[in-house]
């Protein structure tokens, strides 16, 4: 037959109909709703055996003890561990998104070598054989000019045995220069070696204190082992202890607190030293201690003989609640009321150090409160504050010289100060851009150019820094901006010793075991070091004789390592001698360091003329990692939207002074420092202290991931440091600033 | 929707949150999303566009400084029962892809069955339901943490807390193979209840007077969010603050302090 | 050209014309259909929508064009129930419209769903309790009236009424049309009250949520009613148009002014019925939930009691008065301006139950969300009007769909 | 949709909303089938009637 249209027509109707009342369009519509259920972009979890591996965290100073879920090889969840002594299964936001930085794009994950300009981020993938000869030779070259001293380090840590191995090393090889992320740990430090004449750190028994006063500390913002602190405050609200915060910000803690106290920032060792007044002259302070046990108290006769104010006097004659209410702005009334409720407690705590502990600050203000402590007898008692000797490994501080070393350590340090210096990073890199050289720049688990106030300046610093190599796991700022990544396993890859950090009351360490094999091709940063040593030969090597790392961590924790294994902990037992052996102060007795506490001193000062009519304070918020971890995605994403909107930092400001300069909520505006400029939002908060305004730590990364960089302000581009006049740490609590429409 | 019929007793799980210790640390927020393999894009602050079924609410007395005081208040799905097991959500799915289980008492989400008319999230006053706007996209290596318990969803879906049924499943399981006919109050916990370090979320059986939340619930301070409308949640709040049981419905000037009804 | 198929004893523009307009209204909806076809592909990430607004433009444009093809129905339930013949002079546009307007809701909708792969999971998986469900159960069944009710206009073009299968077709029926139209006006009644059931059955949402009879709350009741009343009103509104745009009268006053009585009677029952809801929800069923009326019409940028008056005043009071009056409806300036008000209110109405509903806050900590829509659901909002155009210009063109226009436009 | 879908419940509900829509069904594809079987009748009768066509 001829194929006619009709014809045609007739046969696609044909078609179209026969299929139609065919199943094919039944069996295609259930066919396409079952692919949409298996897309084969949406990934499917493979299933497996599920167990738990125990380890510490070590993404803060904290120390919790954490359980891994596996199923198979892969982790798919971090939990707290159960019978912990930090965190008893309790877990932080950071903690549980672990995995996110195990599996996450910011790992590097091999040797890396600059290719482009610095900080560019073009770079070569090399060998390990490659990354550790070059960096042997590049430290060899020096050596051999002598240069030895030119070699400076820094450490995230100021405790453990990978810092000291890494100072071991330098020492070893000539350098005197190796400074740690200063945190408040070296003010406290100064203040036990000052007033009890010994080294120690820390320790708080904030679980059995019935009244806590916190000069600012933001204890359940991330301030020691984060998780304890939160445990912590559900005890308090059980054992009804009476928690007093004294900032001009309603942070957590103030939230949390019995009492919320606003004073003007940076007048918190005056109001200390008045309720000392108060209670001294109410005579509501330890008689027995202060009579027996204490140097200082009263006039005494100086070496040199001149008769000197004891700090009853002082505090006397300065320090009176009408004086302190100018200052501080709290009504006197106040002042006694809190003197007389803190004296009369029965286990009463004063804390120092504003925020996480991130700023060393002032030392002055530090021993005025520590005085505060004195006075009602609360060291080394229940409920009070604990000296607990420093843990050092004798073994690691040793070390044999060769000639070129001694040379090298006896050249002009870095920092010069009376004390132990390490802390003062901010002064090194000052250092450097005064002209004093350093040829080589080590970096183990540290980002000063993203932590350290003014980073600016460190990036000019680090602009006259010849050679950088750094060990960071991520991509961090510093590692961003270096010439070579030896990059270390990340916490869950690795075994490394944990010792607590600074708060906790008992002398604990952690150990961090490898629950995963290495992602990448990475190499334990202990393992590195002992391999460059080995390269450099020499007492260097000899200083090392250890096979790897872990052998070197047997060795040195060998009395430790088992309990270790075990338990995942080693707790010391930590004992307090009476007061009469306490103290090894030359009048073996706890001293009042009156000459520390002059009004010039206590009132810590910041940067900046009435030019700036308002006051910039960085806080921290637990949902927010400040140090040299950045947040991951999970964290991120739990961020409120009056901090972070978009890449917009959010400052807090009290609706009143916002209300003067005419912002309102959301408006963009300028902020002005004397160290720098950002535009940032402006989020109206009655919970903070008029004049002031606050801008959260822990945003406006540079590096890292897509999920992290390039959102917000990072706070220290605004800040510089202020040094202590004493101990030469940092002590810019803020900074004085303006705002103008943007 | 009917009782479950048979001789153990239908469960009734549910949580009382203590917001006076709620210090909105967020660990419930993350543990939540860790453990449910739930998506993150780059740009996370728009919050009505992030998948959170743990979210942390921030609000005040609305007081000036410095009497100001603020209360945080972790909202998961509240697992409305309604009357009879018609929740708010569960009576207009119209493809029955949500679902009231008589035994536990929690509300389902089917994934696969949902087709995304988003009915639910209009009926929800909790705001506990989030649509799947997106892709998820894992950066390359990252989904190698996804929990094979949990499936990932797809996008154009609706998806919200279930109270970590899984883990109901796996103590179950467990359960079974040791012999036993009751699972214990804590073989199954929800991630934010076992995250929380300030234990301020309990969980269990609201039916089982051994389990914790059964007295909980019953103090006088203790309340459940929006009640009045009679969506019967199983997610009870505690606070000793009288302006933060306020803010938990809402009141007309003359009816608080709150008469019981 | 195309003279062949054009009906006997009319004039219709010429060609090029013809496709010069056929051509501007394609553009704008090929812009829709890329819309459409976007939001299928790279999902609804191209909406403004988010999870405070699961429910916006398109839902709204879903109800609205319900509401307003629900001419469709009820005039045919006039004539072929109520036995109102003159109407068979406007019935074939009325249902044209509402052919149009339940396909545009259908398509819409199945852009709406997240998983439009899965949509059939509605009718496989049907949830007999939800509001969604019946919408979706009689929307499809009322649809397929419609197109039985739309096929004999079709069979009834010159070319095809030639064959004798198709004239016989459309003859047989036209004889059983009233079988169909009851069926149709049945599942109007329900499908229209079950998309106001949508909102009012929400007792999770204190501004939509109303009490009612068994399982339908009162908002069931008023959605019928009001698309009865309204529906009519938009079918008079784009007869006027196609006359103006046609520079020709297509229906007699006559007719015209049956159906505006009518409709303004059942406007006027309506709006009165409306107010008592409104009053009764604002002092007894908010207050009960702890709402102060006041509550859903402050606090923002956007809602105020204005779209209240807007809806009820303006959008009911005002055209119903005009309708239901002699003078009202003999004078087409005042009789048109009625028709346009009652189309804006029923708009809002429907505005109102679904944007609305979603933007208030109701946790006591919560706060408002307004939204506006981005391009893509624009476009795929304006794609139905564009295809509804389309339609009309070539069912007009080739299909007898004015009976009366031979008659009133004389072709010498 | 089907009494094979195993959420279908033998319940009021179900037969009521059900019922109405397979009613509905039911006398659209009726009324459908008549007017074409009788169509196809009518061609076969080959009676046409101009005389009361409906424009």
């Amino acid at each position: 037959m001829k194929i006619d249209r009709r014809s045609f027509l007739a046969l696609g109707v044909g078609v179209v109909a026969g299929n139609a009342l065919s199943p094919v369009p039944a069996i295609l519509t259930d066919d396409i709703a079952i692919w949409t259920q298996n897309w084969p972009w949406v990934p499917v979890p493979e299933i497996g055996g599920s167990a738990y591996a125990d380890t510490t965290c070590q993404l803060c100073p904290g120390g919790c003890g954490i359980s891994v879920r596996k199923v198979e090889e892969r982790g798919v969840k971090i939990e707290g561990k159960k019978d912990h002594p930090v965190n008893n299964g309790g877990i932080c936001a950071l903690g549980l998104s672990g995995l996110q930085l195990l599996y996450g794009p910011t790992r590097v994950k091999t040797p890396l070598k600059r290719a482009g300009k610095r900080g560019e981020g073009k770079w070569i993938k090399i060998s390990w054989d490659q990354a550790i000869s070059e960096v042997a030779g590049k430290l060899n070259d020096l050596r051999s000019q002598e240069k030895a001293h030119t070699v400076a380090g820094i450490s995230g840590s100021s405790s453990g045995t990978m810092t000291e191995i890494f100072r071991r090393f330098l020492t070893a090889y000539g350098s005197a220069n190796f400074f740690h992320t200063p945190s408040i740990q070296d003010t406290y430090r100064l203040v036990f070696e000052f007033m009890h004449g010994k080294k120690a750190d820390p320790g708080f028994d904030i679980e059995n204190a019935d009244f806590i006063l916190s000069f600012g500390s933001s204890l359940l913002e991330g301030w020691g082992p984060p998780v304890r602190m939160l445990k912590a405050s559900k005890k308090w609200k059980d054992t009804a202890t009476k928690i007093i915060q004294i900032e001009p910000r309603l942070s957590r803690t103030a939230l949390k607190a019995e009492r919320w106290i606003p004073v003007t920032p940076g007048t918190e060792a005056v109001l200390a030293l008045s309720l000392c007044h108060v209670i001294i002259k109410e005579g509501l302070y330890n008689k027995d201690f202060l009579a027996n046990s204490t140097f200082g108290f009263e006039d005494y006769k100086a070496k040199n003989g001149e008769i000197k104010k004891g700090f009853k006097q002082l505090v006397m004659d300065d320090y009176s609640p009408e004086a302190a209410s100018k200052i501080t702005g709290l009504d006197p009334a106040a002042i006694i009321l809190l003197a007389r409720e803190f004296a009369k407690a029965s286990a009463p705590l004063a804390i120092f150090g504003k925020g996480q502990g991130i700023l060393p600050g002032s030392l002055s203000e530090a021993m005025a409160i520590h005085a505060l402590n004195a006075l009602c007898g609360s060291i080394n008692r229940k409920g009070g504050i604990f000296a607990l000797d420093v843990l050092e490994n004798k073994e690691l501080s040793e070390v044999a010289l060769d000639g070129i070393a001694e040379a090298g350590l006896k050249q002009h340090k870095l920092v010069e100060t009376p004390h132990n210096s390490s802390g003062c990073l901010n002064q090194a890199f000052s250092a450097i851009l005064k002209g004093n050289s350093v040829n080589a720049l080590l970096v183990l688990e540290a980002n000063p150019l993203y932590t350290l106030s003014d980073s600016k300046s460190v990036k000019d610093a680090f602009d006259r820094i010849p050679f950088i190599a750094s060990f960071s796991s991520f991509m961090d700022e510093t590692a961003q901006y270096a010439d070579m990544i030896l990059p270390n396993h990340i916490y869950l890859e690795r075994i490394e010793d944990v010792p607590l950090s600074m708060g906790f009351p008992k002398t604990v360490i952690g150990l961090s075991k490898p629950v995963f094999k290495p992602q990448y091709s990475t190499k334990h940063a202990g393992d590195t070091i002992l391999l460059i040593s080995k390269e450099l030969g020499g007492s260097i090597a000899d200083s090392f004789p250890w096979k790897n790392y872990e052998a070197c961590l047997q060795h040195v924790l060998s009395d430790k390592m088992d309990v270790l294994k075990k338990k995942g902990f080693w707790t010391a037992t930590d004992s307090f001698p009476d007061f009469k052996n306490a103290f090894r102060t030359a009048s073996a007795k706890f001293e009042f360091q009156t000459d520390s506490l002059s009004s010039d001193l206590v009132n810590v000062k910041i940067e900046g003329d009435e030019t700036y009519p308002l006051v910039l304070i960085p806080y921290e918020t637990i949902r927010l990692s400040t140090g040299y971890i950045a947040n991951p995605p999970f964290l991120t994403k739990a961020v409120e939207d009056t901090i972070l909107k978009g890449k917009d930092s959010f400052i807090e400001i009290n609706p009143k002074t916002a209300q003067a300069s005419g912002f309102s909520e959301a408006d963009m505006v300028l902020l002005q420092t004397p160290k720098g400029q950002a535009r940032v939002r402006v989020h109206l908060e009655e919970g903070i202290m008029p004049g002031i305004i606050a801008l959260p730590r822990g945003l406006g990364h540079t590096a890292y991931d897509n999920y992290i960089a390039d959102k917000g302000i990072n706070v220290n581009q605004l800040i510089g440091p202020v040094n202590d006049p004493v101990s030469g740490l940092d002590t810019a609590w803020g900074i004085r600033a303006k705002l103008s429409k943007a | 929707m009917k009782q479950e019929q048979g001789h153990s007793k239908a469960k009734k799980f549910g949580m009382v949150i203590d917001l006076d210790l709620c210090t909105g640390c967020g660990s419930c927020m993350v543990a939540c999303m860790a453990e449910n393999n739930v998506p993150f894009k780059e740009d996370e602050t728009d919050k009505l566009k992030s998948i959170t079924w743990m979210r942390i609410f921030k609000f005040s007395n609305g007081k000036t400084y410095p009497e100001t005081d603020v209360c945080y208040l972790p909202r998961p799905c509240q697992h409305c029962e309604g009357h009879g097991g018609h929740s708010p959500c569960v009576s207009v799915c119209p493809a029955t892809a949500t679902d009231y289980d008589a035994h536990t008492g929690i509300v389902s989400q089917i994934y696969t069955r949902c087709f995304g008319c988003r009915y639910c999230m209009g009926s929800c006053p909790y705001k506990a339901r989030y649509f799947n706007w997106f892709d998820p996209v894992w950066p390359d290596g990252m989904e190698q943490y996804l929990s094979p318990d949990v499936s990932p969803r797809m996008r154009g879906v609706v998806e919200k807390c279930s109270f970590c049924y899984h883990r109901y499943q796996i103590a179950k399981d467990k359960a079974h193979y040791e012999g036993q006919t009751e699972i214990e109050e804590d073989a199954y916990q929800t991630a934010c209840a076992q995250a929380c370090p300030v234990k301020a979320i309990t969980f269990g059986d609201l039916n089982n007077h051994s389990h914790a939340v059964s007295k909980l619930k019953n103090q006088p301070n203790a309340f459940r969010l929006l009640e009045r409308l009679g969506t019967n949640t199983k997610v009870y709040y505690v606070s000793g603050r009288e302006w933060v049981r306020r803010a938990g419905d809402n009141y007309l000037k003359a009816e608080w302090p709150k008469k019981t009804s | 050209m195309d003279s062949a198929l054009i009906p006997n004893g009319v004039r219709r523009c010429s060609i090029n014309k013809f496709m010069i307009a056929l051509a501007i209204a394609g553009a704008v909806l090929l812009w829709g259909v890329y819309a459409m076809f976007l939001c299928w592909f790279k999902g609804l990430n191209q909406t403004n929508m988010n999870d405070y607004y699961g429910f916006a433009l398109w839902i709204w444009a879903d109800l609205a064009i319900i509401a307003l093809g629900g001419g469709a129905f009820f005039t045919g339930f006039l004539r072929y129930i109520m036995g109102k013949d003159e109407l068979k002079n406007i019935i074939n546009y009325a249902v044209l419209i509402g052919f149009i307007c339940y396909s545009s809701a259908l398509l819409i909708l199945a852009i709406d769903i997240g998983q439009p792969l899965r949509g059939w999971f509605i009718f496989w998986h049907a949830n007999v309790h939800s509001m969604l469900t019946e919408v979706a159960f009689c929307l499809t069944c009322y649809f397929m009236v419609l197109t039985i009710e739309y096929i004999p206009l079709i069979l009834e073009n010159k070319q095809i009424d030639k064959v004798p299968f198709f004239h016989h077709l459309s003859h047989n029926m036209h004889s059983v049309m009233a079988v169909f139209a009851a069926t149709g006006a049945f599942l109007s009644f329900f499908h229209q009250g079950s998309l106001g059931g949508v909102a009012g059955v929400l007792f999770g949402r204190p501004f939509a949520f109303r009490e009612g009879l068994f399982i339908w709350p009162w908002t069931f009741f008023l959605f019928t009613w009001s698309a009865a009343a309204y529906g009519p009103c938009f079918t008079l509104m784009v007869t006027k148009i196609t006359e103006m745009v046609t520079k020709k009268k297509l229906v007699k006053d006559n007719v015209v002014e049956l159906l505006a009585k009518i409709s303004g009677w059942m406007m006027a029952t309506y709006i009165i019925a409306k107010i008592i809801d409104t009053y009764y929800w604002a002092n007894v069923t908010a207050p009960s939930l702890g709402f102060n009326i006041m509550h859903f019409y402050s606090n923002n940028s956007f809602y105020g009691l204005w779209i209240l008056f807007l809806e009820i005043i303006l959008g009911g009071v005002v055209p119903a008065a005009i309708l239901i009056t002699e003078k009202g409806r003999k004078n087409s300036l005042a009789r048109n301006t009625a028709f346009v008000l009652a189309v804006i209110g029923v708009c809002v109405n429907r505005w109102v139950m679904v944007l609305q509903v979603m933007a208030v806050p109701v946790m006591s900590f919560d706060t408002w969300a307004l939204y506006y829509p981005s391009w893509q659901e624009v476009a795929t909002t304006i794609l139905p009007v564009a295809y509804g155009i389309i339609l009309i210009m070539i069912s007009y063109r080739y299909l007898p769909i004015f009976p009366q226009e031979p008659e009133l436009n004389p072709v010498d | 949709m089907f009494p094979f879908n195993f959420e279908w419940i033998w319940d009021m509900s179900h037969i009521v909303f059900m019922g109405g829509l397979w009613y509905a069904l039911t006398i659209l594809g009726l009324g459908m089938t008549y007017c074409i079987i009788k169509t196809i009748f009518d061609i076969y009768k080959g009676d046409s009637h101009h005389d009361q066509g409906h424009h």
